[in-house]
């Protein structure tokens, strides 16, 4: 794994453990979300994450923003190590919060939340929310932040008089695009969207992907999308990754990811997802995976999907198999194929 | 379950040795003395009295004897009723109190959990009012209020009851009210947000779709979850009651452990202020314990956790 | 195949403090036995308003029914008694909802919440209820069942969850069973585990079923019918295949063309249907689908069009369909 | 409801540039609080009330030269009467009932209104700190507050007046000092539950500090519960001050607080009614209208309701 310039993020060997309560007598058990997790992402592309709930994309989404600590490994912006950009406040047990540095380094990486509502202040008004990283940042101020917000608002679609309003005057949709406004602020680099539409009637995901691709083409952003729906993921990024369990099992672009998938999770993935056509569902045959997700806490041994996997050899429960590449842009993570 | 028990005394044990401990010393930097109360003592009866109850010695030493007499359950002497000791008073004065208490109890339980559910049940009826406005009501009348009026009308108007004083259950009855009715409309008010919350949760709409009556409904899948709230209120509360409220004890004068406490804290009665508090937290702990133990029969999922 | 429901014109209105929500506005559809209907809505739509009217469990008020007629198997359900009713709740009809997780009671056991049922409707002993139970939850696909019987439903995942509904709406081998987005909360190989044991039961039992979801993925896999409601009302009907290949309502149409499909190619981008979903206390006056319909015309704003019959299984409500 | 905001294709330029106003969550309260007929009809009781006891002293005083020592022992206790202006009676020494009620009433207000300010306040930032921070700090602060409810508040009150010489400051001290516990352990939890929402996440990711964090989005929400729980706590400190002043450990004669009327009442109620009567009827009616608005104010700001 090249320490390539060209490319705008590097993530190597990223891995966010949570320790859990200690219980009596036993020792204390770690919920290992994101498990070493390498990725290289360049300028202006869209990489896809995709994966089931508890696979550990949106951690990885907020571990690379530096919005959770990293356990290990390294994620690299633009040539700066951002994991070691963090300080230990009030001695020994206290808090880890980003330092100033890291702050600094945000203007350039900003996030769109999940929950339209959950992710905007109820007390605070439109002009507030969109304006407050200009604020914090003391770029503009007054008059000109009113502008600036207006004009943001007109770019994602809302009416610029609304700026008085509140969060809980709007409908979901619309709280999304406040969301994107607010991100958009300090015209970043990069944009983590973490599940941006799972929240959304089908009618409004339809037009929040359209205003982001609208959006990145008019301000050369790059995104990483984080989503369970693969046909919307695919749909807009450049480059998927499928995720289990805390690691990438497979990766590589979105028209291979779908016609020529490599590892049995993607294809089961794929097999799962009903098609809105009644004649191919009909004579689909679909594999449906035995059993529930296994738990992040103490995951199988060897490669984490064996328990799952309809091809499953004994080789699988010892080893853990790595993420080798099966060509120049497609890897898998899985001993047999 | 039975290590969660274990580990919780444990921390219930330190939390009461720092109460006495606390209590100990702040006592001891209260003005005044045990002898100072009464007429002026001649110094050499004061040199004795002093030397009765060890209070000569240094602090450290009275607190090791005074933590060596309570491990074997003595809590010393009464400096006000120097024939008395503190285990004798409270021994005859706290079942009284605890008696009123459980009656006390009995009728904020029952009258509470019952207006509680009808409020809930028939929500936003006449029902529902009259009930929550009778608890507001409850709520707004402190003891020292209810009392007295149940005594001009009850007991001197209408001749059914005792004004006072102890002796056959009727004497129980007015005090018990009393005491009892703020509690009821605590628990009243609990009970009703316990249950709307539940009632509007899905399972119960799960229930009713299995086709079960509404009595079960209520009673067997709403009740449990509905009760959590007052359950924790209660640990607390009972242990207000079993001690005793100084207030009702006075206004119906029943021989309880109530006045006692008022009293000695003004004669500095040091061991029977100290007997009392230990008496109370021990109370009040081994009920929390028993709340959180309750709560973990309910709701399964804290037991598991 | 005999028709085990039929709705006739069926209203449930929201009397709120300052107005009144339409929630259903004339619903009118019929069921045979054994088939799977599937009902296609957005939020808003009155979807699941539907399908709990269709068993009285709205709960009275706010809610109230204005007109409409609910005939199951002889028993008009809108005029039945109490007790009537409840007979047939979980016996004759029974329901799954959209979140396991809050869906059973999570201060009972799971042999609880199931015995119950049998003891209430088929006066079981609770022996017997308990081996039948046990029976029905190893059928749903629960590994060693006599064991997690005894447990709590917060020790079940998701998908083990919904299965264990499945088992409790089963357990009196209903005629109907309503499944309101049985499997929007679930990840979707579990999804597909739980459709897949849908599609058995259905077979084996013969239990109708109404599949309410907003997927129109589920829609095409499980269902040979379906209904596309928007705004309370029923805008189209059709036989699935109709439905996907020759969609007539714009809404239906632009729906189809909305969403991300595996197929597409890359950088074809999506057309999407502009403005916000239909807010029900104040519908636009005439179709309510008017303010964001790219045929909509004069007529279309004034009054509600009338039902254009394409073929005996496929109608629609828009003026500029034509027959 | 204002009308909903409707979306704008992305060419039409907006027509007219008038900002349209939203309504805050507050203003939305408000109109939710002024809604509750019976929160109102009480509100205006306790404005009363308060105003009743702020200047009815000053005004008793000139008019009649009432004030709560002046003794009129020849007229002794007598029920209530209009000629001689007695409407509360007087007590055994002759003074008017009607102005030791409405000092007595002042007092207990203050008491009430100080001691749930300091419980409000030192609940709020302890509760706030330990939210945010969490971790071994939170639990720490947590296991402290925990012993505090251990201990026996009536005793410790108790200790606490007989310690140190009573005073009106000492009564806020002790009270307010046990009223923050559960102020603390509420902020705590509201604290908790919004550190899970994402506008925290989403305000640290557009570069805010942490003490923006805290006053901007933090405490704002706060607020709400705040509220709710300061006006359900004032009648209970009355009701608590009036405990300590029944038992003779609150407010020193002479001057009068509800708690000591109520006390001469109980003592001369057998034979002169009104002397429990009237404090009676005035402290319930204050408890009872505090009570109900308290009632009415958690329902405006509770978001549950504004779901409808």
């Amino acid at each position: 794994m090249s320490q390539n310039p060209q490319n705008l993020l590097q993530v190597r060997d990223l891995k966010v453990h949570f320790p859990m309560p200690k219980k009596f007598g036993q020792e204390r058990a770690v919920v290992k979300a994101v498990d070493g997790i390498d990725l290289d992402i360049r300028a202006g592309e869209t990489l896809g994450l995709v994966g089931e709930s508890g696979c550990g994309k949106s951690t990885l989404g907020r571990a690379i923003l530096q919005l959770i600590r990293p356990t290990e490994g390294s994620v690299t912006f633009e040539g700066q190590e951002l994991t070691t950009l963090w300080k230990q406040r009030f001695g020994l047990f206290g808090v880890w919060s980003p330092n100033e540095m890291m702050r600094r380094k945000r203007q350039d990486m900003q996030m769109i939340f999940q929950d339209p509502f959950s992710s905007l202040n109820p007390r605070m008004t439109v002009e507030d929310i969109v304006g407050e990283p200009l604020k914090n940042y003391g770029i503009l101020s007054g008059k000109a932040l009113r502008e600036k917000v207006q004009d943001l608002l007109q770019t994602v679609g809302m009416d610029p008089r609304y700026i008085r309003r509140y969060p809980h005057e709007f409908s979901g949709g619309q709280c999304q695009r406040i969301g994107i406004a607010r991100a958009l602020a300090l015209n970043p680099k990069i944009i983590v969207a973490d599940e941006p539409i799972s929240a959304l009637d089908v009618s409004i995901q339809a037009q929040i992907l359209n205003l982001l691709e609208k959006l990145q083409d008019e301000f050369n952003l790059t995104y990483i999308f984080i989503a369970h729906d693969l046909a919307a993921v695919r749909h807009i990024s450049d480059r998927v990754a499928v995720m289990y369990l805390g690691k990438v099992v497979e990766i590589s672009d979105q028209e291979t990811i779908i016609k020529n998938p490599k590892h049995p999770y993607t294809k089961a993935l794929i097999s799962a997802i009903p098609l809105p056509d009644p004649e191919q569902e009909k004579n689909r045959k679909h594999i449906v995976l035995e059993g529930d997700v296994p738990s992040p806490i103490n995951p199988p041994s060897g490669c984490s999907f064996h328990t799952r996997c309809p091809i499953a050899e004994d080789r699988c429960k010892r080893e853990l198999p790595i993420l080798r590449n099966l060509n120049e842009n497609h890897r898998v993570s899985c001993h047999l194929v | 379950m039975l290590k969660f028990i274990l580990g919780r005394s444990f921390g219930m044990v330190i939390t009461l040795f720092v109460i006495i401990f606390v209590s100990f010393f702040v006592i001891r930097f209260a003005k005044g003395s045990p002898f100072s109360q009464e007429r002026e003592v001649p110094p050499e009866v004061l040199q004795d009295l002093q030397a009765r109850y060890g209070f000569d010695k240094p602090m450290s030493t009275q607190f090791y004897n005074y933590m060596k007499n309570i491990v074997r359950g003595d809590l010393g002497l009464s400096t006000k009723y120097p024939q008395r000791t503190v285990n004798e008073i409270i021994a005859i004065s706290l079942p009284k109190t605890m008696v009123l208490g459980f009656f006390a109890l009995l009728w904020a339980v029952i009258v509470g959990v019952t207006a509680g559910v009808i409020g809930a049940v028939k929500q936003n009826t006449k029902w529902d009012y009259s009930a929550m406005s009778l608890a507001m009501v409850g709520i707004s009348l402190p003891s020292f209020v209810l009392g007295p009026i149940l005594i001009l009308f009850f007991a001197l108007y209408l001749l059914w009851f005792p004004a006072g004083g102890w002796g056959s259950a009727k004497h129980l009855v007015l005090p018990a009210i009393t005491l009892g009715t703020i509690y009821a409309a605590y628990i009243a008010r609990l009970t009703r947000g316990g249950m709307l919350e539940v009632i509007r949760a899905n399972f119960i709409r799960t229930a009713r779709a299995k086709g079960l009556k509404e009595k079960a409904v209520i009673w067997k899948h709403a009740f449990k979850g509905g009760i959590l709230p007052v359950v924790t209120f209660l640990g607390p509360a009972v242990a207000h009651l079993m001690v005793g409220s100084v207030v009702v004890e006075k206004i119906f004068n029943t021989p309880g452990l109530g006045p006692y406490f008022v009293d000695a804290a003004f004669n500095r009665d040091y061991f029977l202020i100290m007997g009392i508090v230990i008496v109370y937290s021990a109370f009040l702990l081994v009920l929390n314990l028993l709340v959180d133990v309750i709560y973990g029969i309910i709701d399964p999922r804290i037991r598991y956790e | 195949m005999g028709k085990i429901l039929s709705v006739d014109d069926l209203r449930i209105y929201f009397k709120m403090d300052t107005n009144i929500v339409k929630a259903v506005d004339g619903l009118s559809f019929d069921l045979d036995e054994g088939e799977i209907l599937g009902v296609v809505g957005e939020s808003g739509s009155g979807k699941s308003v539907t399908c709990l009217g269709l068993m009285d469990l709205n709960p009275q008020p706010p809610a109230y029914y204005p007109s409409g007629k609910i005939e199951f198997r002889g028993t008009n359900i809108m005029k039945a008694t109490k007790e009537q009713l409840r007979k047939i709740r979980g016996n004759e009809i029974s329901m799954i909802f959209q979140d396991p997780m809050s869906s059973l009671n999570p201060f009972l056991t799971v042999e609880t919440q199931l015995c119950e049922v049998l003891i209430e409707h088929e006066g079981m002993s609770s022996d017997q209820a308990r081996k039948k139970s046990i029976e029905m939850l190893a059928k749903v696909g629960i590994p060693s069942p006599d064991q997690r019987i005894k447990q709590y439903p917060h020790q079940f995942s998701g998908g083990m969850r919904q299965r264990v509904m499945i088992a409790m709406a089963l357990l009196c081998r209903p005629k109907l069973l309503i499944a309101d987005e049985p499997t929007t909360a679930l990840d979707v190989t579990i999804q597909a585990q739980i459709l897949e044991l849908m599609r058995e039961l259905n077979r084996e039992y013969g239990t109708s079923i109404i599949l309410i979801t907003h997927d129109l993925g589920v829609v095409a896999g499980m269902s040979e019918r379906a209904l596309v409601m928007y705004a309370g009302k029923i805008v189209e009907r059709a036989s699935t295949k109709d439905l996907f290949e020759k969609p007539q309502h714009p809404y239906t149409h632009a729906l189809l063309k909305s969403i991300p499909k595996l197929t597409d190619v890359k950088g074809k981008s999506l057309d999407p249907i502009p403005g916000l979903p239909p807010d029900l206390s104040n519908l636009p006056t005439g179709c309510s689908f008017h303010p964001r319909c790219s045929r909509a015309v004069e007529k279309c704003k004034e009054s509600y069009p009338e039902v254009v019959t394409l073929d005996p299984t496929h109608k629609a409500s828009c003026w500029e369909v034509n027959a | 409801m204002a009308t909903p905001a409707q979306n704008i294709d992305l060419n039409k330029t907006p027509s007219g540039s008038t900002l349209l106003e939203g309504t805050s969550l507050w203003k939305d309260a408000w109109q939710r609080l002024r809604k509750n007929k019976a929160a109102v009809v009480c509100g205006f009781i306790v404005l009363f009330l308060i105003i009743a006891c702020a200047i009815g002293p000053q005004l008793l005083d000139w008019i009649f030269g009432y004030t709560f020592e002046a003794q009129d022992l020849e007229y002794g206790a007598k029920g209530p009467t209009l000629a001689p202006f007695h409407p509360f009676g007087t007590d055994f020494f002759g003074r008017d009932l009607l102005t030791r009620v409405l000092v007595g009433g002042r007092i207990s207000l203050k008491v009430g209104l100080i001691a749930a300010s300091v419980a409000a306040i030192v609940g709020t930032i302890y509760g706030a700190v330990s939210g945010f921070f969490g971790g071994k700090i939170d639990d720490g602060m947590m296991r402290f507050v925990d012993v505090l409810y251990a201990l026996p508040y009536m005793f410790l009150v108790i200790i606490l007046v007989t310690i140190f010489e009573k005073s009106e400051s000492l009564l806020f001290v002790a009270l307010g000092l046990v009223g923050w516990l559960t102020t603390a352990r509420i902020v705590r939890g509201q604290v908790l539950s919004l550190k899970e929402q994402d506008f925290i996440q989403a305000a640290r990711s557009i570069g805010a500090r942490s003490h923006s964090i805290i006053f901007r989005h933090l405490i704002p929400n706060t607020l709400g519960p705040v509220i709710v729980y300061f006006t359900l706590t004032v009648p209970t400190m009355i009701l608590q001050e009036a405990f300590l002043s029944f038992l003779g450990l609150g407010i020193q004669p002479p001057n009068p607080s509800l708690g000591t009327l109520m006390n001469d009442g109980a003592n001369q109620m057998l034979v002169y009614w009104w002397t429990i009567v009237f404090p009676g009827i005035f402290m319930s009616l204050l408890l009872f209208s505090l009570n109900f608005l308290g009632d009415g104010v958690r329902d405006a700001l509770d978001p549950k309701m504004r779901k409808g």
